[in-house]
């Protein structure tokens, strides 16, 4: 494992505060890193905190700013914050019209942030939670976990914080931010693995021909072993298990979100949007809008998930709507 | 149980979660996300490290306090479950102990409600609850005992399919591999009953 | 080599065409791909031109747009566009105010834009140049090639980019160019090789516990190999090498860039952001303004460079004004 | 020289640097960037494609034709020098060849022009000049003698230090390895050779 780094221990801590040092304007740490907040709040508005473990970044705590996250808690690398740190949170950046959680749907983080809202609450304060679980590559199942929340997630925190800046109240962005889920899809394709820093080694092998299809943000083995395809072969698999589930109808515009898993060069994240549309437009699916680059990351891990949001006007007035945070701005 | 014992009860559970720390990292790279062990080892070194100050106190604020120290500490997954069998222990447990039965019984039950799991999801519960059982049916050697159910209990998570947690994602590929949360569980009974013999308190 | 293509050949044309589609707002490609130009340019506006081997992703065609460049010319992975591409970017984006050509000091490089600046201006047309040379890690010669330009080429294209848009003179803008050159230093660190698609192997080897200290953005070897050393023992000799060099007063405020190659999480960009300030203040140096990712890339290398620009306000105020492109945007 | 006598030379000198590329992208991976090979194919594929055309024309047209392709197709650094080359060739040079030596002295110049270089830094110009050289002294067997300057001179390079083109921000690095530039300039000169002797017009 080769890594910019100082020890393991500090990893984390000192990657916050360079985040924090580089994005002042926008941001800060609150005490002992529990958590990323929002330099300036917004009186009345509902607060939108987030968060789950480091190695993600910019999730979550790039997402941090006007137009999205009120409040993004880090977790160790790959593991769920505490409870703790969800309740400073809350703590700091509640200004009394509720807090929305969204949380990735790991037993890790929906057991942590459940905690956490429960002390909330018994503290007198009101706390909804969107639970995401857009990753096709597991099937979907009310007797187990089912999905994983994947890149999905962003998606979420983007049109939801939109709205939330447009002063909504709580409960109408729980069900927004439960509505983009339904409308979200996603899949990923690991070409090598990551490698955690505490673990020291990777996570899974693969043999140099080889790709993980269906692969996790944690690294965790997906649908199947496969021997290494061409960019258009992996996009229409890809695609193929987003857009059957999605069950879109035909002439649906989307949202096509093309995001790297860390290793994985921008080049080739525009060439697999440019297969995307390609399949997309042959479904009878138009991508109205795009997202491009590695934001939602496992680490070093080289490969790209794809992610597909089933817009309409007012979803996509809100993923316009303007957005100022350390990792996305427009 | 004086302070002392309980330290010693502490510091032996904590020691073999932590010298145990590489092998739970590996079984949760196989079907996990690898940070098991490194989630037990900062959660126990912090227990370990205030052990001295816990075992003053009544065996129930002990388990409490322990028990938020996991919660605080571990995170992932083990965090808030191992947090809750350890809080709900503290709140239904008597100071001398003497309805530990019931108290463990509700405790995996806190679990269950936490986890929204059961026994049989290849999970940390498929060692509590075998040992809660064995518990309630009492008997002599209990401390002989339990590590025993314990250890057979995490074995039978092998050929398990994973419906909770992290493993679930794997689907049929979550066979063949112990579970972690197993084998943690397993490990701190281990380490609780042979310390509890080697105070001859059991 | 692990990578999602279809075919060597065609990678560079895929890649372009979802960069287009993803960011038709903002740009379209020019006929045969010759150059990515902004889709509305301002008249009167000297046109501002860049361009160079592909790989290096964002740059130079994800910094076309409001606020920068009007045109870049994407040539083959590591290889200079040819002229024929520069003048079909003069072509179509000058309004008459001139062209100023922005371009890396390799020789490839500077030839062909030189080549195509001579064909321009037979055309009775106006151009410029400014060649950027901010990487220490090569010594500064007149007899030689001389220093390379890397990541401080975005600084250069940013800062200029602001005064075109409001309209600054051809010669002002190269003057301008120069100046951010010249206050401008960069140190490059590589912890894995790249490795260029149509060779299929890396450029380099490393040993696990290797780095390669003052690498290219080629991945061209540096000033040694040495043993990996930690992030705080790295970004000491990165900087102590840019400072020395840069000789800006104690008190200085600056610029600092720290760009990813490509295989390198943003989680350890951004602690290495932390160290550098560190140094930074204890050199008495004050980073006022911070750009963090993996904007100036080598394809999948792992490792980071970081720039230092000594700012003055007129250009402190030039970089915060507003900018649109695909990769950069505030 | 008719259409048919400069077709076979232009396709000689393609098929020479396109099955030696590899050779050359692995000389430039060692003190470059690991593309000369790739450029130089990509260029003379070209050539190669359109060498019929090109035939016909007469001498100082075909050989600027060739120049045009080379800047467009190749890139790089050598894109402009080889394109330089053969442009400055097709100004200068006769419909009949005649003046040959005077041509390419006049060809070498303007490519040390274009690259700001000159003999002694490790680069083509180690080859060309030397074989302009000998081409200015002139004398018998030029075609058989010409490759052998050319061989030795681009072996000479290997113990150079670069101080133009991406090898020279190798500094001392830089020693030991033959330049690229300086080996495809050998090649093309061999095969031009090798072909005149094939036609009997040396
Ligand atoms: N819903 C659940 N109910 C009971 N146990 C669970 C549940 N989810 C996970 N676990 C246990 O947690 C263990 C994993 O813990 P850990 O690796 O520390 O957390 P994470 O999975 O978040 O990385 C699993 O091996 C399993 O025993
Ligand atoms: N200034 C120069 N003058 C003469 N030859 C040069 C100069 N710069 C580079 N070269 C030649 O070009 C060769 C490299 O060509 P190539 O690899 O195709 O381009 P690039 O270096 O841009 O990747 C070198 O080996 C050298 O012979
Ligand atoms: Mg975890
Ligand atoms: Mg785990
Ligand atoms: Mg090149
Ligand atoms: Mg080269």
């Amino acid at each position: 494992m080769k890594r910019l780094m100082n020890a393991v221990d500090t990893l984390l801590d000192e990657s916050l505060d360079g985040l924090a040092a580089a994005h002042a304007d926008i941001l800060e740490l609150g005490a002992e890193r529990k958590f990323v907040r929002r330099k300036v709040l917004t009186p009345g508005k509902v607060a939108l905190i987030s968060g789950g473990g480091a190695g993600h970044e910019p999730l979550h705590a790039g997402f941090v700013g006007a137009g999205m996250l009120d409040a993004a808690c880090p977790g160790q690398v790959f593991t769920s914050p505490t409870p703790d740190q969800m309740v400073a949170a809350i703590e700091a950046v509640d200004t009394g019209a509720g807090c929305l959680l969204i949380v990735k749907n790991y037993e890790g983080d929906v057991m942590n942030f459940e905690m956490a809202g429960e002390l909330a609450v018994a503290d007198g304060r009101t706390v909804e939670t969107v639970v995401t679980n857009d990753d096709v590559a597991v099937p979907k199942s009310t007797w187990s976990t089912g999905r994983r929340g994947v890149a999905g997630t962003l998606v979420v925190e983007k049109i939801v914080g939109a709205a939330a800046e447009q002063l909504a109240p709580l409960e109408a962005l729980r069900d927004l931010g439960r509505e983009v889920n339904e409308r979200t899809r996603s899949f990923g394709v690991a070409l090598t693995p990551c490698t955690v820093p505490a673990a020291g080694k990777p996570t899974f092998t693969l043999a140099p021909d080889e790709m993980e299809v269906g692969v996790g943000i944690h690294g965790e083995p997906g649908r199947r072993r496969s021997k290494l395809a061409s960019a258009d072969a992996i996009a229409d698999e890809m695609l193929g298990a987003i857009l059957d589930d999605l069950a879109a109808p035909a002439g649906s515009q989307c949202l096509l979100l093309v995001n790297g898993f860390g290793g994985t060069p921008l080049m080739e994240l525009y060439l697999m949007v440019n297969a995307a549309r390609r399949i997309l437009a042959g479904r009878g699916m138009t991508a109205t809008r795009y997202l491009t680059g590695s934001l939602v990351t496992s680490l070093d891990m080289a490969g790209c998930s794809i992610t597909v949001t089933a817009l309409d006007e007012r979803l996509t007035r809100l993923w316009d709507a303007p957005v100022k945070t350390a990792a996305l701005s427009w | 149980m004086t302070p002392e014992h309980l330290h010693k009860l502490i510091v032996a559970v904590a020691d073999a979660v932590i010298a145990h720390a590489d092998e739970l990292t590996e079984l949760d790279q196989a079907i996990g996300d690898g940070d098991h062990g490194v989630n037990m080892r900062r959660g126990f070194e912090a227990v370990r490290a205030d052990a001295a100050a816990t075992a003053e106190k009544p065996l129930p604020d002990a388990l409490k306090a322990i028990g938020t120290q996991l919660v605080m500490k571990v995170g992932g997954a083990s965090g808030p479950l191992y947090g809750t069998l350890f809080l709900a222990l503290g709140k239904t447990i008597a100071p001398d102990a003497s309805n530990i039965a019931a108290a463990f019984a509700a405790a995996v039950q806190a679990v269950e409600a936490r986890g929204k799991s059961h026994p049989g999801q290849k999970t940390l519960l498929d060692v509590l609850a075998p040992v809660q059982a064995a518990l309630a049916d009492g008997g002599p050697h209990l401390p002989a005992r339990l590590p025993i159910v314990a250890a057979a209990a995490a074995d039978a998570t092998v050929p398990m399919l994973a419906t909770r947690g992290r493993a679930s994602f794997l689907g049929e590929r979550s066979i063949g591999h112990m579970d972690p949360g197993a084998r943690s569980s397993a490990l701190m009974i281990a380490s609780l009953c042979r310390a509890l013999e080697e105070l001859d308190l059991g």
